[in-house]
C-alpha cells in the first residue's frame, strides 16, 4: 500500500468516526432502555427513522425550514413515537417473561417499518443535507461539511444526554431504577415514570440520530431502519449491555471501522466484517470493551 | 436425530416415484418491459417470449402474471393475473399493481404446449421501471 | 384447484419449516434471530445439488438439510455460553454474515448452453428442477404438506418422549436441568441441529417452488417473522407456529380487504397480543386444558362402552 | 401513631400475613421478631407499599395508606431501611442521599440535611465521592439509614439493620439507632438479634407463621422465652 492509499485509507477512517456519531446515539438508546428496564427495545432504530420522517411531516407546510427546526421536529417526535412504543409494547407486557416484550417490540418494529413504506409507498425522500458544500482541508486531508455538521450536533447531544444524566435529580432517578428497582421506589421514585421519561428521552435521542443519518446520506428510505437496528445492536453489544461510556466508543469504532473496510474491500463485504467482529466479542468477550468480569451475565 | 432420519426416508419415498431427468424440454425466456399506467404503483407490462435455444417466438400459451419482493418472501405478493396475447407473435399484455415501490421478481408462468416459469427482476419506481443491476448499491449506511 | 390457492398454500407450507426450526429454539429458552441462515444454507445446497450437479430432489433436499444441520451443529458450539439477548445477537449475527457471504458466492456452471448457479447479488436462478420433471404445483404443494406432515408428527412424538420433555425443562431452567444430570450442552447442540436441519429442508422446498433465491430473500425480516409465528400461535404445541403462519400469510395475506395493510396489522398484532396472552394464543396452559378433555372424553366414551356391555 | 390492622398479603395463593395488627407509639422504638419465614419482610414491604395487601388497613396518624403509591408512602412520612440496604453500588454516597431525598424539592433544605448526616455518620462524609457499592457492610447499612432519613420521615422501617454484620459494628448500628429516637424518630425495627432488640426497645411484637402471638413490653417476658420463640417459634404440641 503506497502513502496515497494510506490517506484515503485515513480520510475514510475519519469520514466513518464523523458517522459513527449516529451509530453512539443509537447504542446509547438501546443500552439506558437495556439498563434501567433488562430489556433490548428492538423497535428503536426503526422508531429513530420514523421520527425523522415524522420531522419531514411536520414541516411539510414550510418550504426550506431551518436545520435547527427539522431536528428539533425530529426530537420531539420521536419523543412521541417513543411513549407510544412504551405503553403499547412494554407497560401491559407481563414482566415475568421477556420473550414477550422482545417479540413486542418487534412487533412495533415491523408496524412502524410498514407505516413508513405505506404512507411513502417504499419511495425514499429527499432529507436536507447540511452543509454538504463546506469542505474543510487539512493538507491532504478533507472533512466533509455534512459528516462535521452531524459528528458536531451527535457530540452535543451526549453532553447533554450524560449532563442530564449524572446532573440532574431525573438523572439520579434514572439511574437508581437501573441499579436497585426496589431501593428506588422505597426512595419515593416512581418507576412508571422514570420508565416513560427513558423512552422520551431515548426517543428523543434516536429522533436526532435518525435525522442525523438522513442529513449525511441526503435522503430517507425505510431500507434504513433495518441495517440502523442491527448495527445499533452491534454498538450495545461491543459497548456491554447497559454501558453508556460503552456505547458511545463502540459507536465510533464500529462507524470508523466500517468505512475503513468499505475502502479495502467494498461495501458488500463491509458489514461481513463488523459482523464478525460483532461475533468475536459475543464469543470472547461477551461482555464488551469494558465488562468488569469477562463471561459474566 | 431420529427425527431427521424418519425425513429423509420420507422424502426419499415421495419423490422415487416421479420421472426423472427429462431434458431437453422447452425453455422459455422473456423480455419485459414495463411503463407506468397512469395510476400510482399500476403499470402495463409487455411480455416477449421467446424459446431460449432457438429465439422463436411462443405464442398461443395461457401466460399469468404474479410479482413479489424478495426481501419479503412470501409477503407482499401480488396475485398472479392473465396475460393477454398480443397481434405481434409471442407479446402479451398485462397490468400489475402492486404494494409498493423498489425491486419485485416478476413471476411469469406459461402453461399449454410450454410450461415453464420465467423471474424478470425489475426496479419499479414512479416514474419509470428499470431492469434491476446487480449490487446497486441498495445499502446506504 | 385455483393456482393462487395453491401458491398461498405452498408459501404456508415452506415458512412453517421456518417457524417450527424458531419454534424447537424456543422450547429451550432460546431466542434465535438466524434461523433464516440455514433456511438459505438449505435453499441454496438443494438447488445446487438439483440443478447444477442433477441430482434427484430427494437427494438434493436431504443433502440440504445435512449441510443446514451440520452449519447450526457448529454454530452451536461456540455460541453455548452465551445466554438470552447474547446468543440472540449471535444468531442474528451469523444469520447476516451467511446472507452477505452468500452475496459473495459465485459458482456457476454450463447447462444447456446458459450458466446455472448462484451468482453473487444475482441470485440463483433457474432451479427448474419441478419443470423439467413436469411436477405440477398442485403435486408438488402435496409434497410440501406431506412432509409437514411428518415433521409435525415428529413433534408429536418429540412432545411424549423424554427427548421432549428434556428440551422443556431446559427451556424452563437451565441449571435446574443440569442440577438434575442433564447434558444440558450436548442437548442444546442437539435442539439447534434439528432445528437447522429443518429450516434447511423449508429452505430446499422454497428454492424449487419459486425457482430462484436470491440473498436478500435470506434477510433478518425472515428470521423475524419466524419468530413471531409461534409467538402469535402459541409455544404450548407444534400446531401454534402453524397457526401463526396460517394467520399472517394465509388470513391477511389472502383477504384483500388487509391488502397492503397486511403488515402493519401483523405488527400491531404481534405487540398487542402479547399484552394478553406472552406464549400466545395456544399457550400450555390451553392445551393441557384441550388435552385433558379429549383424554376424558375418550376415557368416558370407554367407560360408558365398558358399561353397556 | 402507626396502626396496622388485620393485613393479609398474599404470594399467589399463599397468605404470608394472616391478618396482622400492631400499634406502633409515636417516639417509642417498637420491635417486631420471629423466626425466619414469620412474615416480617412481607410486613414491612406492605406498609412500604411494595407489596399490595389482600385486606386490611394501614393508618399513620389516623390516614390510610393502602392503595397508595410507595412513592406516595414515603411523602406521607414512612420511609424503609431494606433488608439487605440494597444502596445504588454504581452512585456515589452523595447521590445516593440526593435520591433519599427524591420526594422532597426544597433544594437548601437537602443540603443542609445533607450536612446533618455527614455530621451524625463521619464514615459516610469522607467517602461521599466514592461508589456506594465499594463501601464496607457496616458503612453500607449506615448509609441506608441515612438515605432513608433524608426523606423526613414520621415513622422509620427498618429491616434487619444487623444482619452480615460483625459484632461490633451491630453494636454501632445499635447506638445510632438509640440516638435516632433519643431525636425524636419514631421505629419500627425487624431483628434477629433478639437480645440487642430487646436493650433498646419500648415494646416488641412476636410474629410467627403470619400472625402477631405476643405483644408487650421487654420484661414482660423471660428473656430466653423471647429468644426461645423468636428464633424457633411455639412448640407446638404434636
Amino acid at each position: 500500500m503506497d502513502l496515497l492509499d494510506l490517506i484515503d485509507a485515513a480520510q475514510s477512517v475519519a469520514d466513518g468516526l464523523l458517522f459513527g456519531s449516529t451509530y453512539a446515539l443509537l447504542g446509547i438508546g438501546f443500552t439506558l432502555i437495556f439498563g434501567v428496564m433488562h430489556k433490548i427495545n428492538l423497535s428503536y432504530a426503526a422508531a429513530s427513522i420514523g421520527a425523522a420522517y415524522g420531522s419531514l411531516l411536520l414541516l411539510s407546510g414550510f418550504t426550506a425550514a431551518p436545520a435547527v427546526i427539522v431536528f428539533m421536529a425530529a426530537a420531539l417526535c420521536g419523543g412521541v413515537i417513543g411513549a407510544l412504543v412504551y405503553f403499547i409494547g412494554f407497560k401491559f407486557i407481563p414482566v415475568a417473561n421477556p420473550l414477550a416484550t422482545l417479540m413486542s417490540t418487534v412487533g412495533l418494529l415491523l408496524l412502524i417499518d410498514e407505516i413508513i413504506v405505506h404512507t411513502t409507498e417504499g419511495v425514499p425522500l429527499a432529507y436536507p443535507a447540511l452543509y454538504s458544500d463546506v469542505v474543510v482541508r487539512l493538507g491532504q486531508f478533507m472533512l466533509r461539511g455534512d459528516l462535521m455538521f452531524v459528528f458536531v450536533l451527535g457530540c452535543a447531544c451526549m453532553v447533554l444526554f450524560l449532563l442530564l444524566l449524572y446532573r440532574t435529580r431525573l438523572g439520579i432517578a434514572t439511574r437508581a431504577v437501573s441499579q436497585q428497582p426496589i431501593a428506588s421506589q422505597l426512595c419515593g421514585i416512581s418507576i412508571l415514570q422514570v420508565n416513560v421519561l427513558t423512552f422520551v428521552v431515548t426517543g428523543m435521542l434516536g429522533g436526532i440520530a435518525g435525522a442525523m443519518s438522513g442529513a449525511a446520506i441526503g435522503m430517507l428510505s425505510p431500507l434504513l431502519a433495518q441495517p440502523l437496528t442491527v448495527k445499533g445492536l452491534i454498538v450495545t453489544v461491543i459497548g456491554g449491555l447497559g454501558s453508556i461510556p460503552g456505547a458511545i466508543i463502540a459507536g465510533l469504532i464500529v462507524g470508523a471501522l466500517e468505512s475503513l473496510f468499505q475502502f479495502l474491500r467494498g461495501v458488500t463485504e463491509r458489514d461481513l466484517y463488523i459482523m464478525m467482529l460483532l461475533f468475536a466479542f459475543l464469543v470472547f468477550r461477551p461482555g464488551g470493551i469494558f465488562a468488569k468480569a469477562p463471561g459474566r451475565d | 436425530m431420529r427425527t431427521i432420519v424418519c425425513m429423509l426416508v420420507a422424502v426419499a419415498a415421495l419423490t422415487a416415484g416421479y420421472p426423472q431427468a427429462a431434458h431437453g424440454q422447452v425453455r422459455a425466456k422473456a423480455a419485459v418491459t414495463c411503463v407506468s399506467a397512469g395510476q400510482v404503483l399500476e403499470y402495463d407490462c409487455t411480455i416477449r417470449l421467446a424459446n431460449a435455444r432457438s429465439g422463436e417466438p411462443l405464442s398461443g400459451l395461457t401466460v399469468s402474471v404474479g410479482a413479489d419482493m424478495p426481501s419479503m418472501p412470501g409477503m407482499h405478493n401480488v396475485r398472479a393475473v392473465k396475460a393477454t396475447e398480443q397481434a405481434e407473435k409471442g407479446a402479451y399484455k398485462v397490468r400489475l399493481e402492486l404494494e409498493m415501490h423498489g425491486d419485485w421478481a416478476v413471476q411469469i408462468d406459461l402453461r399449454g404446449a410450454v410450461r415453464d416459469r420465467v423471474i424478470s427482476m425489475l426496479r419499479f419506481e414512479e416514474a419509470d421501471v428499470t431492469d434491476v443491476k446487480p449490487s446497486s448499491g441498495r445499502r446506504g449506511h | 384447484m385455483d393456482d393462487y390457492l395453491v401458491s398461498v398454500l405452498s408459501n404456508i407450507g415452506v415458512i412453517s419449516f421456518v417457524a417450527l426450526s424458531a419454534y424447537l429454539l424456543l422450547l429451550t429458552g432460546e431466542i434465535s434471530f438466524g434461523q433464516q441462515a440455514f433456511f438459505a444454507i438449505g435453499a441454496y445446497a438443494a438447488g445446487m445439488a438439483t440443478a447444477m450437479w442433477g441430482w434427484p430432489l430427494a437427494l438434493g433436499i436431504a443433502w440440504g438439510a445435512a449441510v443446514g444441520a451440520a452449519c447450526a451443529v457448529s454454530l452451536g458450539i461456540p455460541t453455548l455460553r452465551l445466554r438470552g439477548l447474547q446468543f440472540s445477537i449471535a444468531t442474528l449475527a451469523f444469520a447476516e454474515m451467511v446472507r452477505i457471504l452468500f452475496e459473495l458466492f459465485r459458482y456457476q456452471v454450463d447447462i444447456d448452453g446458459e450458466p446455472v448457479g448462484p451468482n453473487g447479488t444475482d441470485g440463483f436462478r433457474s432451479i427448474r428442477y419441478i419443470f423439467d420433471h413436469n411436477i405440477e404445483t398442485f403435486d408438488f404443494m402435496m409434497l410440501i404438506y406431506t412432509m409437514l406432515a411428518v415433521t409435525l408428527a415428529g413433534f408429536m412424538l418429540l412432545e411424549r418422549s423424554r427427548l421432549g420433555v428434556i428440551f422443556r425443562m431446559i427451556g424452563e431452567d437451565a441449571t435446574l436441568a443440569s442440577l438434575q444430570g442433564i447434558a444440558v450442552a450436548r442437548y442444546k447442540v442437539l435442539a439447534a441441529g434439528i432445528a437447522g436441519a429443518l429450516a434447511a429442508v423449508g429452505g430446499g422446498l422454497y428454492a424449487h417452488l419459486t425457482t430462484y433465491v436470491e440473498p436478500r430473500t435470506f434477510d433478518v425480516m425472515l428470521g423475524v417473522h419466524s419468530l413471531a409465528y409461534g409467538l402469535i400461535g402459541g409455544l404450548g404445541t407444534a400446531l401454534g407456529p402453524l397457526l401463526g403462519v396460517v394467520i399472517d400469510v394465509g388470513l391477511l395475506e389472502s383477504v384483500r380487504l388487509f391488502a397492503g395493510y397486511r403488515m402493519i396489522i401483523f405488527g400491531g398484532l404481534v405487540a398487542l397480543l402479547l399484552i394478553f396472552r406472552p406464549r400466545g394464543l395456544l399457550d400450555e396452559r390451553l392445551v393441557n386444558r384441550i388435552g385433558r378433555l379429549f383424554r376424558n372424553a375418550i376415557s368416558g366414551s370407554t367407560r360408558t362402552g365398558r358399561g353397556s356391555r | 401513631m402507626l396502626d396496622v390492622s388485620e393485613l393479609v398479603t398474599t404470594y399467589g395463593k399463599i397468605e404470608a400475613l394472616k391478618g396482622v395488627s400492631l400499634h406502633v407509639a409515636g417516639g417509642k422504638i417498637t420491635c417486631l421478631l420471629g423466626p425466619n419465614g414469620a412474615g416480617k419482610t412481607t410486613l414491612m414491604m406492605t406498609i412500604a407499599g411494595i407489596l399490595r395487601p389482600r385486606r386490611g388497613s394501614i393508618k399513620l396518624e389516623g390516614a390510610e395508606l393502602v392503595g397508595l403509591s410507595p412513592a406516595k408512602i414515603v411523602s406521607r412520612g414512612i420511609a424503609l431501611v431494606p433488608e439487605n440496604r440494597l444502596v445504588f453500588p454504581e452512585m456515589s454516597v452523595r447521590e445516593n442521599l440526593l435520591a433519599g431525598a427524591y420526594q422532597r424539592r426544597d433544594k437548601s433544605e437537602i443540603a443542609a440535611d445533607m450536612e446533618r448526616m455527614y455530621a451524625r455518620f463521619p464514615q459516610l462524609k469522607e467517602r461521599r465521592e466514592q461508589l456506594a457499592g465499594t463501601l464496607s457492610g457496616g458503612e453500607q447499612q449506615m448509609l441506608a439509614v441515612a438515605r432513608a432519613l433524608m426523606s423526613r420521615p414520621r415513622v422509620l422501617l427498618m429491616d434487619e439493620p444487623s444482619l452480615g454484620l460483625a459484632p461490633l459494628i451491630v453494636a454501632e448500628i445499635f447506638d445510632i439507632v438509640a440516638a435516632l429516637n433519643r431525636d425524636g424518630t419514631t421505629m419500627l425495627l425487624v431483628e434477629q438479634n433478639a437480645h440487642m432488640a430487646l436493650k433498646v426497645a419500648h415494646q416488641f411484637f412476636l410474629m410467627e407463621q403470619g400472625r402477631v402471638t405476643f405483644q408487650g413490653t421487654p420484661g414482660q417476658l423471660a428473656e430466653d422465652e423471647v429468644i426461645q420463640r423468636a428464633y424457633l417459634g411455639t412448640r407446638r404440641a404434636g
